[in-house]
């Protein structure tokens, strides 16, 4: 069991690793880097699914007998542009909420989400805007 | 060229979005979404008579055969979620002409657009597919383009529920992943049918029962099924009016389709069901999330908010029915969706013309305007009747369904907790409408009505929840094929 | 397995455990950035020992090179310190992370052997579709690249809107791209001022750029193909954001046409398929491109395919690192 | 000839694998970042180098194709790995990082 599966136990373990940061850490960026940590485990296991002993990659030529499975590969490319994907949004997220808030932690961005008054006013008519219904009118 | 249909539902939508961009208008945007709504709901009515007339069928992405390639099945289960989202695609471009523009600058409108198409072709492929990774592709494309919108919302606060919403929703997307992951390793196949087929072969399979509970957990999220919840009241409380409108008619319904489709078409009732307590797990949740949803509405001072626990109860109605695995129970599930879909989005809708006009949403600003408003406050009215579940509303038929299946299966407790979620509702639209005619007005400035358009909408909503009360016979019989079709076996 | 292979891979996945711990401690967020980088660059390594030299391929460019990047910038854009995570966080993260491990774990003991040649993934009958047939019905070497781009090219489709959704994202949470002028580095400090950087990455720009054609047109025969070359290209841009400062970058590449590149991939890739139906096949059914030799076909979707994810993703990715960057520029 | 190839490969593979290690040793206990970066410069061009070098002239399955690989990356890490060093130095003088002296103790 511990030398067919080794490889599986260790995966698990940096998933939940991942895991534990995004749950359990409060900085809004500490939570996206867990997050990756969380996926590249993923990732790592679908490889780990493919590979044959002995294998090869999966580039065909007269000389290579034995190949790894392809479709996991295809899959795992696939799924780590769409964790960048999210990272992006994310970071963009983080960036807006620092510019809004002033802080990255959730907690402290929570408080002064319920103790700030300006904060049930739309965003926009507090920077003096407040053009918006004559917009809609016009349409 | 009818041949082409299943691909034709996805692929405008799809290509719509980039030409929005490409326009850089508003306007050429707005068209753009439009058209693909209205072409989405032709192609998902031609479909639904296709299926109808001859009975499911696939669609080779490619011109590979299934397992090698990727296959779209279109059937019984999936065409009553296609025309849903469509129909609501359709009436949120009609209402966003005018609603998009009193929230958002033209930039954002021209983006604003560019995501509903994305989040559209991302709820049809999901809905569509029967592969069950370009599921979790589909999903991630819906989801991506729902933080955006989210994030759109006018207060500092939607920036906040769309990270949450993000972090969480990817999450439960990686759970589905391992999920997907761990069938792969057993089945060696992504194919939704081919992985039925495989699954009898694999019994009592430790690795295949935990990737049923990684799956069911991962969609939890994106269903919002309580304790996996937490993500929804902002969400849709804190993006701009349209989206919400759209978001909680059609986003949590495509994963409730998928989460049954993965646990009665792939998986199958025996491992699901027999071999794992899933039901009774589902039905604890599910009345949970109907008192839970229900109580936590009644506290509520702003409508967006309450409307959206609202919608975690609502959530737990359809869990109820699909828990029960019985075609009673599912058809019921399926009818409510419908019902609950329409329902909803008359309601938000309502809500958007309270905006328009108010700028805001708190149950304090709208003390005594029932009489100044009664348009509005009508509708209002009607839609929350809908969502008490009392005749002659579409709500009623659906509950009704529901007991009637809770019933056969003797499962009192739900349906106390049905009525505790019944009464608890009642209270909360009879909150509604005591501010609304019972409370002296505040002085509010006055501003011009709504435009017609919104208000037209709004009202063919509320007319369609009460017609479908009246005259339930076509998602009855949308809801009973689709149980039919998820019972029978069909993979 | 081999000797060779348990003791490297032994050797990597306890690299990997523990700079995952490492990055799970730290509470200084440009050192988490970095050994998260490390991180990425062990996976990478993991890969190629697992054989999936494309995926390794990606995870370095994504992993070590964007993701990196965009941190760090981002960083520069808000705070660097984490605070001391409360205690009550803890206790229900821990809940979550031994119910979804105990889960996973005792999977485990139904999961095939590490590495076993008879487990249903390698005797299902696709693989021989993928591993033989493919041979016939396409003709690639890379059978990665054939998978990817035909047999689930909508997978990959998806993918790239996916892309095209996130870099739109970006923009629209972080407002227009600046024009160039307001994007001058603010005055007393220029990485143009060091000769040797500025020579160096002059002399690199002309290389990057050319590796990533390389990579976008040999990735039917090798690791590589349009996902790749297009954060290779991106790359090369971002150096020459960095170095010679945002506002020359955006006058090579003007935010205009970023923003038609943008939609064009998935236009072009879409519009592939669209092709197809119309010649009488199934969506993205390249046969259809030539139906004398339906061979050749498959090469010419592919090809164009792969095109559009590179433009697209190139796009998206020079979108993004502007857009941050700028932000940090116009703030000051 | 293949004898001596095995040999020098090993050797020169060994070297690599020394300076390494110093430059891994030198990072830790060196008293001030100007140190450190030197310790760190001198593993990343000295070292890496040694090892490309040692896998160069090995000669079981040794290919053109791959030898000019290896000179190429050879290259870019002569290119680039001084390049970082003496960024990393300027913009460390410039943010007024101390240098460390005789008698100043252990950061």
């Amino acid at each position: 069991m511990i030398a067919t599966h080794y490889v599986y136990w260790v995966l698990f373990a940096i998933m939940m690793i991942g895991l534990y940061v995004v749950i359990s850490h409060g900085n809004l960026l500490k939570k996206l880097i867990g997050l990756s940590i969380f996926q590249v485990g993923v990732f790592l296991f679908y490889i780990s699914l493919g590979k044959v002993r002995g294998g090869s990659a999966p580039i065909i030529s007269p000389t290579v007998q034995t190949y790894s499975h392809p479709l996991p590969q295809v899959l795992i490319l696939t799924a780590i542009v769409v964790g960048v994907a999210t990272l992006a949004v994310g970071l963009g997220l983080a960036v807006r909420i620092f510019e809004t808030y002033g802080t990255v932690e959730e907690d402290e961005v929570i408080t002064r989400s319920a103790t700030d008054p300006a904060d049930g006013v739309p965003e926009d008519s507090l920077n003096g805007g407040g053009g918006d219904a004559a917009q809609g009118d016009e349409a | 060229m009818t041949a082409q249909l299943p691909a034709l539902q996805v692929a405008i939508p799809l290509i719509c979005a980039p030409l929005c961009v490409v326009g850089r208008s508003r306007r050429f945007a707005w068209w753009l979404f439009l058209l693909a709504a209205l072409a989405s709901l032709a192609i998902s009515v031609l479909l639904a008579l296709r299926v109808s007339r001859e009975g499911a069928f696939s669609y080779q992405m490619g011109g590979w055969t299934a397992p090698a390639g990727i296959e779209w099945v279109v059937a019984g289960y999936n065409v009553p979620i296609l025309l849903v989202v469509s129909a609501i695609a359709v009436a949120v471009a009609v209402y966003g002409y005018r609603a998009a523009g009193l929230e958002l600058d033209d930039w954002h409108t021209t983006l604003l657009y560019t995501f509903l198409c994305l989040t559209l072709t991302g709820l049809l492929g999901l809905t569509i597919t029967g592969d069950i990774f370009n599921a979790f592709v589909f999903l991630e494309i819906s989801s991506l383009s729902t933080y955006a919108l989210v994030a759109m919302g006018r207060r500092r606060r939607a920036l906040l529920s769309s990270f949450r919403y993000l972090v969480i929703g990817t999450v439960g997307a990686t759970f589905f992943v391992i999920g997907i992951g761990l069938a792969y390793a057993v089945t060696g196949t992504l194919n939704m049918a081919d992985l039925a087929a495989r699954v009898g072969a694999a019994e009592g399979n430790r690795a295949l029962y935990a990737a049923v509970v990684f799956m069911v957990v991962g969609l939890g999220v994106k269903v919002a099924l309580v304790p996996l919840h937490a993500w929804l009241p902002g969400a849709y409380a804190e993006a701009p009016n349209v989206v919400s409108m759209f978001l909680a008619a059609t986003s949590t319904k495509v994963a409730i389709y998928i989460l049954t489709r993965v646990m009665f078409t792939v998986f199958g009732t025996a491992l699901v069901f027999t071999a794992l307590p899933t039901g009774q797990v589902l039905l604890v949740l599910a009345s949970a999330a109907m008192i839970l949803g229900s109580a936590v509405a009644c506290f509520q001072g702003d409508l967006k908010y309450l409307l959206a626990w609202s919608s975690v109860a609502q959530i737990g109605y359809i869990m109820a029915g699909i828990s029960l695995a019985t075609a009673a129970g599912v058809s019921a599930g399926y009818l409510h969706i419908i019902n609950h879909a329409i329902t909803k989005a008359a309601m938000f809708a309502a809500a958007g013309l309270l905006l328009a006009r108010l700028g805001s949403v708190q149950l304090g600003a709208l003390a005594g305007l029932g009489r100044r408003m009664p348009w509005t406050f009508g509708a209002i009215v009607v839609a929350g009747v809908g969502l008490i579940g009392l005749p002659p509303t579409a709500g009623f038929v659906s509950k009704w369904a529901l007991v009637t299946a809770l019933v056969e299966q003797r499962q009192w407790l739900v349906i106390a907790a049905m009525l505790v979620s019944s009464l608890l509702a009642m209270v909360y639209v009879g909150r509604l409408v005591e501010v609304a005619w019972f409370r002296d007005p505040a002085p509010v400035t006055e501003t011009a009505s709504p435009p017609k358009g919104m208000v037209a909408v709004t009202w063919v909503l509320v007319l369609l929840t009460i017609w479908f009360g009246i005259d339930a016979s076509l998602p009855a019989s949308l809801a009973d094929s689709a149980a039919q079709a998820l019972l029978g076996g069909g993979g | 397995m081999s000797t060779e292979f348990t003791l490297v891979a032994i050797a990597l996945l306890a690299m990997l455990t523990l700079t995952a711990m490492i990055i799970s401690r730290l509470r200084g967020l440009y050192g988490a950035a970095m050994v998260a980088a490390l991180f990425s660059l062990l996976t990478a390594s993991l890969f190629v020992l697992m054989d999936a030299v494309d995926v390794a391929f990606t995870e370095a460019a994504v992993g070590v090179g964007v993701s990196t990047v965009l941190v760090l910038t981002v960083l520069a854009l808000t705070h660097s310190r984490e605070a001391v995570t409360p205690r009550n966080r803890r206790l229900p993260a821990v809940a979550v992370v031994v119910a979804a491990g105990g889960a996973l774990v005792y999977a485990s003991q139904d999961l095939p052997a590490f590495g076993s040649a008879d487990s249903p993934i390698q005797t299902h009958p696709i693989t021989d579709v993928y591993l033989v047939e493919s041979q016939e019905d396409i003709g690639i070497p890379n059978v990665v690249t054939e998978v990817l781009a035909s047999y689930r090219g909508l997978d990959t489709l998806g993918e790239l809107i996916v892309v095209f959704t996130a870099g739109l994202t970006v923009l629209s949470l972080l407002g227009t791209l600046a024009p160039p002028e307001d994007c001058k580095p603010p005055g007393r400090f220029h990485l143009t001022d060091y000769r040797v950087i500025r020579i160096v990455s002059g002399l690199l720009m002309p290389f990057i750029l050319l590796f990533a054609l390389y990579v976008l047109f040999h990735g039917d025969y090798g690791p590589g193909g349009g996902f790749q070359a297009g954060v290779i290209f991106a790359s090369g841009f971002v150096l020459y954001g960095l170095v010679f400062g945002l506002d020359r970058a955006q006058q090579v590449v003007p935010p205009r046409v970023l923003w038609l590149l943008v939609s064009l991939g998935p236009l072009v890739y879409a519009g592939v398929g669209v092709t197809t139906m119309l010649l009488g096949g199934t969506f993205l059914d390249y046969d259809m491109l030539n139906q004398g030799h339906p061979e050749s076909g498959q090469h010419l979707g592919i090809l164009v395919v792969e095109t559009a994810i590179g433009l697209t993703v190139a796009a998206v990715m020079m979108t993004i690192f502007f857009g941050f960057a700028s932000r940090g520029v116009t703030r000051k | 000839m293949h004898t001596v190839l095995t040999v020098a490969s090993g050797v020169l593979l060994t070297l690599g694998s020394i300076f390494l290690l110093t430059g891994a040793v030198g990072l830790l206990r060196f008293p001030d970042f100007y140190t450190r970066i030197h310790a760190g410069g001198i593993a990343e061009t000295v070292g890496a180098g040694f090892i490309l070098l040692g896998l160069l002239v090995r000669p079981d399955d040794w290919s053109p194709s791959v030898a000019v690989r290896l000179l190429v990356i050879l290259a870019f890490l002569v290119l680039t790995s001084p390049t970082a060093t003496h960024v990393l130095a300027q913009a460390a003088r410039r943010d007024g990082v101390p240098v460390w002296e005789e008698g100043d103790g252990p950061q």
